[in-house]
């Protein structure tokens, strides 16, 4: 299934995009969409904050279970104000 | 009303639309670019947004307000982009009938924003630049910190 | 900038007064002319002030909340004379380096204002009109009441 | 001597007007020309308020005792904002 990835602020910059299609397997959850990113992207390997998953706009947990044409966003401390 | 912009955030507009007939008291907040932080001078912000999320989580602190004060409306409006220094990055207005209500739900409303509305700042600062919440662990929930997980 | 005036209140004038590259927060608060209180229609209000001594006490206002808190700067203006629904009697704006000192200094000054700074108002309702303060016996200070010295 | 007295929103509407030249003797105190003005201005005689008194814009008590040329201000409860 595919799913498109958020990356936003210190992440998209390591990650050096902040838009990615994803092709991952059905059942696939955020945390393993996660590893994968990691695997791929060097600069995100690093990383080392507190982060938080929204699936199309909603905040879930790592546990969560995508689904065709989710789109998940990997949110880093926010700093807005 | 709750919305993103990138051009110079227009205050009386905000005031407009929360005025009414039947409030007497309006809170408005306005976060302004400093010319320092922890003893670094700087230059100017840049802020990056998520779009969509980031109006519907203000959306939902307007709501949340709502339900725990008597306000009449509420506008937050937060700017992205580079924001040269004194300028506004972000403009929130709360009228209500009485100003109590109208304090407290601002002050909710800007305390909130900070802490879990998808916006991000950067520091161009001279010497360098650095995201703003990213430079420690810190985070506001009990969320697993990501290198811990290896 | 502590001062009266017979003409709408320009918001955006105060907001630039209290500006400063080393402010990162601006609270605001401005009252206006409900359309009822306490069960009446109001019409309009009528502000009387004592000029001179109004702006003398607004800006000690002001210098007594920049004591408590650490501010930048300071703003106050109130209309007087007739203030239509819906426009503003009175605008305060402080700038300060944190939003919690703009936050307590501006309702600092709201509750203040309405204490002791000489300024009366007049509600015009359906059916009559009545100096607010002066219906009852009510005060802020432990001043005799001038009936009972007879 | 003379002081000038300023009478505001109900005083000044139930004494008819705002602004009272009064000549007193030497060492009148606030209160005693309260009462004088009371004396003068019969819509001045019903009124209960709690009342502040200022002289020369700062507020003083009943027994202040003015000087010449002194401006006395009688201050029903203010309601600005």
């Amino acid at each position: 299934m595919k799913v498109r990835v958020k990356l936003f602020a210190m992440l998209r910059e390591r990650a050096g995009t902040g838009d990615d299609l994803q092709d991952v397997p059905d059942g696939t959850t955020v945390k393993e969409l996660w590893d994968k990113l990691r695997r791929e992207h060097a600069g995100l390997s690093g990383v080392e904050l507190r982060l938080l998953y929204a699936v199309n706009s909603e905040y879930v947990g790592l546990e969560h279970r995508l689904a065709d044409g989710d789109e998940v966003a990997f949110i880093p401390p926010v700093s807005g104000g | 009303m709750y919305r993103l912009t990138d051009k110079s955030i227009d205050v009386s507009e905000l005031l407009a639309f929360v005025g009414d007939p039947g409030a007497g008291a309006v809170a408005t907040f306005i976060g302004t670019t400093r010319d320092n932080n922890e003893g670094r001078s700087i230059i100017s912000l840049d802020y990056e947004a998520y779009p969509g999320m980031a109006e519907q989580e203000m959306t939902r602190l307007g709501e949340e307000a709502a339900t725990t004060w008597r306000i009449t409306r509420m506008a937050i409006v937060h700017r992205t982009g580079n924001v040269p220094i004194g300028e506004a990055s972000v403009a929130i207005a709360v009228s209500a009938p009485h100003r109590d209500d109208a304090f407290k739900a601002c002050r909710y409303a800007i305390d909130e924003l900070k802490k879990r509305v998808p916006i991000w700042k950067k520091e161009i600062y001279e010497g360098g630049e650095i995201w703003i919440g990213s430079q420690t662990g810190e985070r506001f929930t009990e969320a697993p910190a990501v290198g811990s997980r290896d």
